[in-house]
């Protein structure tokens, strides 16, 4: 097994010392043009937690993980990353949130040790400090023999693989996993799990959609179902559920009106 | 075209323009304060775009 | 309602004015009756370039404050403004084609710079046809209006220079230059008419603007129904939607 | 200052990056260089076959071929993101937006320069135009030209990247802003190539000059809201 290290980002104190939560929203919504992909979401996940999140397709599981990482702004409602609230400093969110989308996001003429080095310097590794870190993360997710190819001959199995690799180099103190079981043969989804209980003892919290509800809850401290842009359930320790109104509140931008 | 006839089209335009403008905005603001009515009254499900 | 009553005052002053340009003032000595354009025309495009420079600035107060009404405001003034900006280039070219034969006067830096500004304001208009998220449609908006009024002086400034530095025949050859018979009468004229479109801007501004924050509030209206269905539509026994909170 | 050098580093990378793409990318700068040197044949069908009038046009068509060829090296530098969620994740890592705003910038300013540069010698050729002693303020015109227009582009193609109808969004977003840019370049270009009686060119560089500074300020300043989603 190739030795792979962790980091994580500073824990940040919250006020009176207390620990934030990694994230808590609440009444978080989000639309796209018109259809509600979020409806209302009050979510609360402690820090450390590995929660699994489970529910049909368009049940806006993609849209929570965008809003937490801060890849999309929320339309109503609010939501906080280990006390940051997204609205006001995304910036210091980015960095501490990491998302692991479906869009792997390299660059095909590119090969996966220089996306990778590139990744490392965007997460603030500097050149020197940076290139052990790369190269075992590419050990790790089994790229390191083909480090010098172009990603655009990468299957899709491989450049999810070079996207975790991405996740080890960075420094986050939450991870919002897209599906990260999808495109990866048994091998691949192993190194899931076994990265998965890696972040966990390192205190990351890890927050993963995913179809293989099983899988995932056999690994999770908690699981959140969600349907139609709500939640559903919620099950298991260190997660916990607030209330959703039955009527969303229009933005105070919008609010000032003058008939 | 003579100095007049030049000197017409270029108020006619103008003046023109702004007095369909100005009809073109009220009866929108009135159609809007209608929708809107409409929207904050009993929103049905899929309220006119 | 304070915006009737200016709507009232403007009508009766763009009237008066136009009565006053056509028929009061004596025509020019030289241009003969086609100067009396001029004063619509001058009017317009001060007003245009007027809109994009309140444009810009509303823009610049939704990128500081993120408040919708900024973008209210930025979005009636390119819209008023571009519907003066081509009054301003009709205007200039039913004045310069009976004074020097030519609908397009290249050497004519206002005219150059106030197309320029009407193509600025059709892009800032369209691009925000093409967006639908308003927070998204507000930010690329303030964005692109910000750059179109950083660039109007550029413009300005070279189109000059264009014209001016090379000491090529000036487009106002002495005789179609203006010579007003009463230049008092003229200057009255002029600014009149400027007053009256002012007025009438302000007006259509200030309804213009209404009728943005009554669209905005009818699509956060279906918006929010859109959320509000889908709350209902929670069927889910354990979904912790309450009961109206009344 | 380290927060200065971290942005350095940043902008150097993704620079660096493009570039590299660049160069790799079978396709793509060749095929714009190619576009732009049909688009001057074309411009001599057009005006030709009097050398005298083509000799004339020439800084014109010059510049003309330039824009037409920059706007679609604006779009084919931020379309290398768009590809497979690039962008977004360029958006979500934990650095300052103006660093990533100069980083593209200083790519399409790279790549800029190599279009214009490699199109001066093709329109000497194409129109016969001794280039001569005249080639440092020709050099200034295209150098200043080619940050102008990244700077625009490079913001302009952030924001139409993802839009519906981009191909036609980001010309007609570009063109009336860099029209004072592609005036100056012309006026230089035609008092480097046939002397400047009236002194003018030093003016012209100036207001390229000064066009540049006030777009990349404006564009370092506003990319971040570009970015959002």
């Amino acid at each position: 097994m190739p030795q792979t290290t962790i980091y994580v980002a500073p824990r940040l104190a919250g006020t009176l010392g207390t620990i934030p939560p990694a994230v808590a929203t609440v009444e978080l919504a989000r639309l796209f043009g018109r259809s509600a992909a979020l409806a209302g979401v009050s979510l609360t996940i402690e820090i450390g937690r590995t929660v699994g999140l489970v529910g049909p397709n368009g049940a806006g599981k993609t849209t929570l993980l965008r809003l937490c990482a801060t890849a999309i702004r929320p339309s109503y409602g609010s939501l906080a990353i280990d006390g940051i609230d997204a609205q006001e400093h995304p910036e210091l969110i980015r960095g501490r949130a990491v998302y692991l989308s479906h869009a792997t996001g390299h660059y095909d003429d590119l090969t996966a040790l220089e996306n990778l080095r590139f990744a490392a310097t965007m997460f603030g590794w500097g050149e020197r400090e940076g290139d052990p870190v790369v190269r075992e993360a590419l050990e790790t997710v089994g790229l390191a023999f083909v480090a010098g190819a172009r990603v655009r001959t990468f299957s899709a199995g491989m450049r999810k693989r070079l996207a975790l690799a991405r996740v080890l180099v960075a420094r986050p103190s939450l991870l919002l996993l897209d599906e990260p079981h999808a495109a990866l043969d048994s091998d691949g989804m192993a190194l899931v799990d076994r990265l998965i209980g890696l972040w966990h003892e390192a205190g990351v919290t890890v927050l993963v959609a995913s179809h293989q509800a099983d899988r995932v809850a056999s690994m999770a401290d908690a699981t959140v179902r969600l349907e139609g842009g709500l939640v559903a359930e919620v099950s298991g320790a260190g997660v916990s559920q607030g209330p959703v109104g039955a009527t969303a509140r229009p933005r105070v931008a919008v609010v000032g009106m003058d008939r | 075209m003579t100095d007049v006839e030049f000197v017409i089209a270029g108020y006619g335009v103008i003046l023109g323009g702004i007095a369909a403008y100005v009809a073109l905005l009220l009866r929108r603001l009135r159609i809007a304060r209608e929708a809107l009515d409409r929207a904050a009254g009993s929103p049905p499900p899929d309220a006119p775009r | 309602m304070k915006s009737r009553v200016l709507g009232f005052v403007a009508l009766l002053a763009v009237i008066a004015a136009a009565i006053f340009g056509l028929f009061v003032v004596p025509a020019d000595l030289h241009q003969g009756d086609a100067q009396r354009v001029m004063y619509v025309h001058v009017g317009s495009a001060w007003l245009g370039e007027l809109s994009f420079g309140l444009a810009a600035l509303a823009g610049l107060g939704y990128l500081w404050r993120r408040d919708l009404r900024f973008d209210a405001l930025a979005h009636s003034a390119v819209e008023v403004g571009v519907l003066f900006t081509a009054f301003a280039i009709w205007g200039g070219m039913m004045w310069g084609r009976p004074v020097w034969g030519v609908f397009w006067q290249w050497e004519d830096p206002r005219l150059a710079t106030t197309a320029l500004l009407l193509a600025l304001g059709i892009g800032y208009l369209l691009l925000r046809r093409l967006s639908d998220d308003p927070t998204r449609r507000a930010s690329r908006a303030a964005v692109v209006g910000l750059i179109a009024a950083l660039d109007i002086p550029i413009i300005h400034f070279s189109v000059i220079w264009w014209r001016g530095l090379h000491q090529g025949p000036t487009f106002i050859d002495p005789a179609k230059s203006l010579k007003a018979a009463v230049p008092m009468l003229f200057v009255a004229a002029l600014l009149f008419m400027l007053t009256a479109f002012t007025l009438t801007w302000a007006w259509l501004l200030i309804r213009r603007y209404q009728l943005a924050r009554l669209e905005t509030r009818i699509e956060e209206e279906v918006r929010l129904s859109r959320i509000n269905a889908a709350r209902a539509a929670a069927t889910a026994p354990g979904g912790a939607v309450e009961e109206p909170a009344g | 200052m380290s927060e200065l050098r971290r942005g350095l580093a940043v902008a150097i990378a993704i620079a660096r990056k493009d570039a590299t793409s660049e160069l790799r990318g079978r396709q793509a700068a060749g095929s714009t260089l190619f576009f732009a040197a049909i688009v001057l044949l074309l411009f001599g069908f057009a005006l030709g076959p009097n050398a005298q009038r083509l000799a004339e046009a020439a800084p014109g068509l010059l510049w003309l071929a330039i824009v037409f060829g920059g706007l679609l090296t604006m779009a084919r530098l931020h379309q290398l993101e768009a590809e497979d969620g690039a962008l977004e994740q360029l958006a979500l890592y934990p650095v300052d937006r103006r660093a990533i705003y100069a980083g593209k910038a200083l790519a399409g300013a790279a790549a800029m320069l190599v279009l214009g540069g490699l199109l001066v010698p093709v329109v000497a050729i194409l129109y016969t135009i001794p280039l001569g002693s005249a080639w440092l303020p020709l050099l200034a015109a295209v150098v200043l030209g080619a940050i102008g227009f990244a700077a625009v582009g490079t913001a302009y193609a952030g924001l139409t990247v993802r839009m519906r109808a981009r191909e036609v969004m980001l010309p007609l977003l570009m063109l009336p802003i860099v029209a004072p840019l592609l005036l100056a370049a012309v006026k230089v270009t035609v008092t480097a190539l046939g002397g400047d009686p009236l002194g003018e060119q030093g003016a012209w560089l100036q207001l390229l000059a000064g066009f540049d500074v006030i777009m990349l300020v404006v564009g370092a300043g506003t990319y971040g809201f570009l970015l959002e989603e």
